[in-house]
């Protein structure tokens, strides 16, 4: 697949974003759904979409979506903060649930599963209406078990609906491994019962990720319908930062840490003479700059008053 | 002006609104060219079904009412045809919690303009009578339209799709082909939370929703020969609720019946009542009554299911229970 | 696979009770689901099971599998008309419930899709207690959208539990051809996704529905895990008996009818000298006089009196 | 005798009963080598483990629920860790729909012993803190718990597995780690169905469970200064409803106030309002008063929570209110 440098540079400044966010934001949320490990797919995910394409990330790399599709990173660590400088001013987190004015679908409840149903309805809302965006819709390997999942597959496929299913699968779900919890070895096998094609893909290699999600998204903007792919990484952080509990071998673990999916890339764009290791450096100097700016400014955000809870303003 | 039945009048207006607004358009299982159970979307298919805005979808209730949620979200007006009422623990998550809780989280910013409607009740149609709608009213964000009659229900129904909140619309099979009524061919859209008085009265004020009100009104009549005079108040919507309505009626007559067809226990009668109870405490000259099920399940023997459903008999007794106190 | 003549005769006669039933049944109720061209499938499938095992048949096909676990007919009609004399006095409809006594799981509200979790359970009730038993959780193509089927599936493969999951195929749910609302062509492709064994079989050769059952029976027994079964078969009658809209082309149903499953059953057991055409009719008869004797039994049978609404029989 | 915090608690009542008990085993997600989610199951997977007692679940919620049910139904006891409450969108229809109506439509013959747990509420815990178990009253066949304390926790605990209905039980997380008090090692089984005076008074009775009774007891302290003397009722189940406890004590006091957790609209106080305006009417010298979070969902911001929140000043507001009526 052709792609220019500034593409490639691109995809690395999304993931060297999420690891700077990711360390900023465990230091003060001890609940923060780390995604150490993660950053390829998140990045080459997110990375490409056009504003009229609609999004429900996986709530772990919500963050990364929003940024991706251009939020404001200010905004959105007020939101974790629950400033009133946020995106709802403090109703809602930002950490699992996106700005909606950037075409992002959130939990707006805590349940894993139905956002996969809105994703879907919004490529219905898509077809209907003649456009050529499509619908996103990631969701971990442990949320494959939901049956939101088979039915919004099942759905896509029968209406021929333009979704691109990402299972951003790190072969863990809080402590349950996917060969637990998710009985076939590939969440992409499930393809075959759907009639779509299923693609399984190194998820730490963000261009494999890339490419592969951008496939899967022409695909479906020709009107062609909706591919399912399983992006395999890691997750090498804990289920959340205070999470202490660690049943893994510290073998796997390293091995895992061993391809950091940043890491990686870096060598892949120093090797194809893309860029060197001290741009690098600095891109990644700037991105932590940027975010430990925006974070020193959410945190002196002012907290919402009492009007914020808006009693009258539950109804549109 | 034109007699139609409950399922006539209903399906008017949504056939109304989708010339209105190309933005609606309605989906569920066997609604296409099937028409809908008991002919819930009969004619829509023939009218609409070449531009793809009638759907049928697979039997995966969560997530067709979901991707009418998402379908909203995108700016659609999505009717959802959930066939049974019975199932609406299949969906109240997507539909409830998730739908009613957007606008909200999202600062205004999300709308969830959507309608899901769902038939229920004891009827000619021999099951899925359950009513669970009593749920609903503990769920923030969403609303929840009961109609008694045809006119009722075409006017409601517009005033439902155009509503720009997830809105739950109930269809009593009880009332469904029971019978034609005038029915304007106008825009008479009824907004929601606006209460109808269905008879005026003095004596008690008896609250109800769809088929309980046609019951409220024959026993209102039984009641005229013992000379108690009964005012019979159609909620029409219960969330939004119009308590004005209720307080004015009750702190008029001080007496108070609710009758509702969910279980007595934990049902949507409760919201009446409590109003009155904080409200109009002063103004009550009697109990309050509900005359609602038993809580057990929905029995199958016709028998047993009259004995199980309120009928007048049971509305009169309640009231001349608090008439007596 | 083995099969002496008395299986043979046992799985004509329960086809031809079942095919008498629904003749008897239409009679008197307007809203009965007959299953004309689908008795392969249920009597296939439910005959031969042990007590032990647990069935949650789909509902068009549950009269069948009550009689083929020993349920007594009588009763069973009277089940269908709320008399007090059915299994549950006239509390609940037999048509979608068969008696527990039975081990029956039926339909206790009228939602199709949660029963296979029902199921599920038995078959774990099954793995605790160390039985060597078996659910059979069977189901309709249109039921094969619903969330419950793949969550069923995919946990009774995490957790191998001893469970068949049979697709009673009559390739329609109601109004939508199995085209429509099941996106792929066979339901038995998802196996792999679960990593479990799949058989499409032909729904209209008894036989082979048998054997199919039989043998994933004996894999659940083992302690193998689970199987799914697509049985495909036809739908000749309408959804239900007054069900006028027919929107399916008259040379299709033609073709099926064509293929009645009981007709191919009796020739092949004439063919095998089994039995004789003869003898094939006194059965029939039996068959008939039974159900007809039954149901002006339970026709005569009491309505059920108002202490039957039991209000304070609701709690155990 | 132990000090035990309310999670303590209620996995030492689990860990008794299955010892008692070989046919109780326990899942849910997470819930064995991990201990559950906020300790849950803290200990569980050691003793039960190996017994294949203790079972992780795939992220199935209907399905995991309903294996309940179909192991019930085949003579087990299972508890169903559901992690959060504000799952039960996911798993009213098998839980409620059919687990509760199978005993009663199968004639007795089926019984469905089975525990449903489920955390929720506003605490430390930053998340998941809806409450709907007000449902759960309109199902009919299922009964409700909701333990204000550890020793509460534990006896009710005992008494919901050994019941052979689905029962809902309910644990808050603002009282799960909140401090430790005495718990009775004995067997201790509190039946369901028996309310609790927590503070005996005589000038107003105040109805509430789970943290609202504590938020009563401390609004009670305050309002002692005032020369009032409130009178605390814990429901501790909420199906079945100590009836004639909240009649008794009203009587009494000729006064209520209802604290409850769940939105106004809808809630579960709306049953003890409802019972008393029918039942003791008469004796009842002034409007009862609701106090209930209003009917938005949770905000998230820790002051907007706290605003959502009733607190003891909203409980001691109401009372003041219905004294001064
Ligand atoms: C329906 C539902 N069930 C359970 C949970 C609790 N929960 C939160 S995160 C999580 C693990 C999800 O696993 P996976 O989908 O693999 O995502 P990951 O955490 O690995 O990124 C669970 C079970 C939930 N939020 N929603
Ligand atoms: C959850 C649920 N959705 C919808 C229905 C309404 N309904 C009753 S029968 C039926 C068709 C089922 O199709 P299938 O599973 O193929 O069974 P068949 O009728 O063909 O035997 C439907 C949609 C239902 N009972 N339950
Ligand atoms: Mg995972
Ligand atoms: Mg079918």
């Amino acid at each position: 697949m052709p792609r220019d440098n500034q593409t490639l540079l691109d995809l690395y400044r999304l993931m060297a974003l999420t690891r700077a966010l990711d360390g900023a934001i465990a230091e003060i949320d001890g609940h923060w759904h780390g995604l150490e490990g993660e950053e390829a797919v998140v990045a080459g995910a997110y990375h490409g979409l056009r504003p009229g394409d609609v999004v429900a990330p996986h709530y772990r790399g919500s963050l990364t979506a929003a940024c991706g599709r251009g939020a404001d990173l200010r905004k959105l660590l007020a939101g974790l903060l629950g400033k009133a400088t946020s995106y709802n001013r403090g109703r809602y987190r930002s950490d699992v649930c996106g700005p909606p004015e950037f075409n992002l679908i959130g939990l707006y409840s805590g349940a894993l599963g139905p956002p996969l149903a809105y994703a879907t309805g919004a490529a219905l809302a898509i077809k209907l209406d003649g456009r050529d965006d499509v619908a996103l819709a990631v969701f971990g390997d442990g949320t494959s078990s939901r049956g939101d999942c088979h039915e919004a597959m099942n759905m896509a496929s029968a209406l021929c609906l333009p979704v691109v299913f990402v299972c951003q699968n790190n072969q863990i779900a809080i402590s349950t491994p996917a060969s637990d919890g998710v009985a076939p070895r590939s969440v992409a096998d499930r393809a075959v019962g759907y009639g779509m094609p299923g693609h399984e893909i190194d998820g730490n290699d963000v261009l494999a990720v890339h490419d592969t999600v951008q496939m899967a998204i022409a695909r479906a903007r020709r009107g062609d319908g909706p591919s399912l792919i399983d992006a395999v990484t890691y997750r090498v952080a804990g289920h959340f930062v205070s999470d202490t509990v660690e049943d893994r071998p510290p073998e796997e673990i390293e091995r895992w840490r061993a391809r950091d999916p940043i890491a990686l890339f870096r060598r892949y764009l120093v090797e194809q003479g893309v860029i060197d290791d001290g741009d690098l450096g600095e891109i990644d100097q700037a991105v932590s700059a940027e975010v430990a700016a925006a974070m020193a400014q959410a945190k002196a955000d002012p907290d919402p008053g009492p009007d914020v809870l808006g009693l009258d303003r539950v109804f549109a | 002006m034109a007699r139609q039945t409950f399922q006539q009048a209903t399906v008017a207006a949504i056939a109304e609104e989708m010339r209105r607004d190309p933005d609606v358009f309605i989906m569920g299982e066997d609604i296409g060219k099937f028409g809908g159970p008991l002919h819930s979307c009969l004619g829509l298919w023939e009218e609409f079904g070449a531009e793809g805005r009638v759907i049928d979808t697979p039997i995966s209730e969560g997530t067709f009412v979901g991707a009418g949620v998402g379908a909203a979200m995108q700016g659609k007006r999505p009717i959802v045809d959930l066939m049974f009422l019975e199932f609406l623990g299949l969906v109240v998550h997507q539909f409830g919690l998730d739908g009613g809780a957007m606008h909200y989280y999202s600062d205004g910013k999300v709308k969830v303009p959507m309608v899901v409607r769902a038939k229920y009740g004891v009827g000619p149609f021999h099951g899925h009578a359950y009513d669970f709608h009593s749920w609903l009213l503990n769920v923030p964000g969403v609303k929840v339209v009961a109609p008694s009659n045809p006119a009722d229900a075409k006017g409601l129904m517009k005033a439902a799709i155009r509503d720009d909140n997830p809105v739950f619309f109930l269809e009593h099979m009880g009332l469904y082909h029971a019978g034609r009524e005038e029915v304007g061919d106008g825009d008479g859209v009824i907004p929601l939370g606006q209460a109808d008085i269905k008879r005026a009265g003095n004596d008690v004020t008896v609250v109800a929703t769809a088929l309980m009100v046609k019951r409220a009104l024959a026993a209102a009549e039984r009641l005229r020969n013992d000379g108690i005079d009964v005012e019979v108040l159609d909620l029409r919507s219960l969330v939004p609720m119009d308590e004005q309505a209720v307080l004015t009626s009750v702190r008029r007559t001080g007496r108070l019946v609710v009758a509702c067809e969910a279980i007595k226990r934990g049902g949507s009668a409760n919201e009446v009542v409590s109003l009155v109870a904080e409200e109009a405490f002063a103004d009550l000259r009697a109990p309050i009554a509900r005359v609602a099920p038993p809580s057990v399940p929905v029995p199958y023997h016709r028998e047993l299911e009259k004995l199980y459903l309120p009928d007048h008999d049971d509305i009169a007794d309640a009231v001349r229970r608090v008439m007596a106190a």
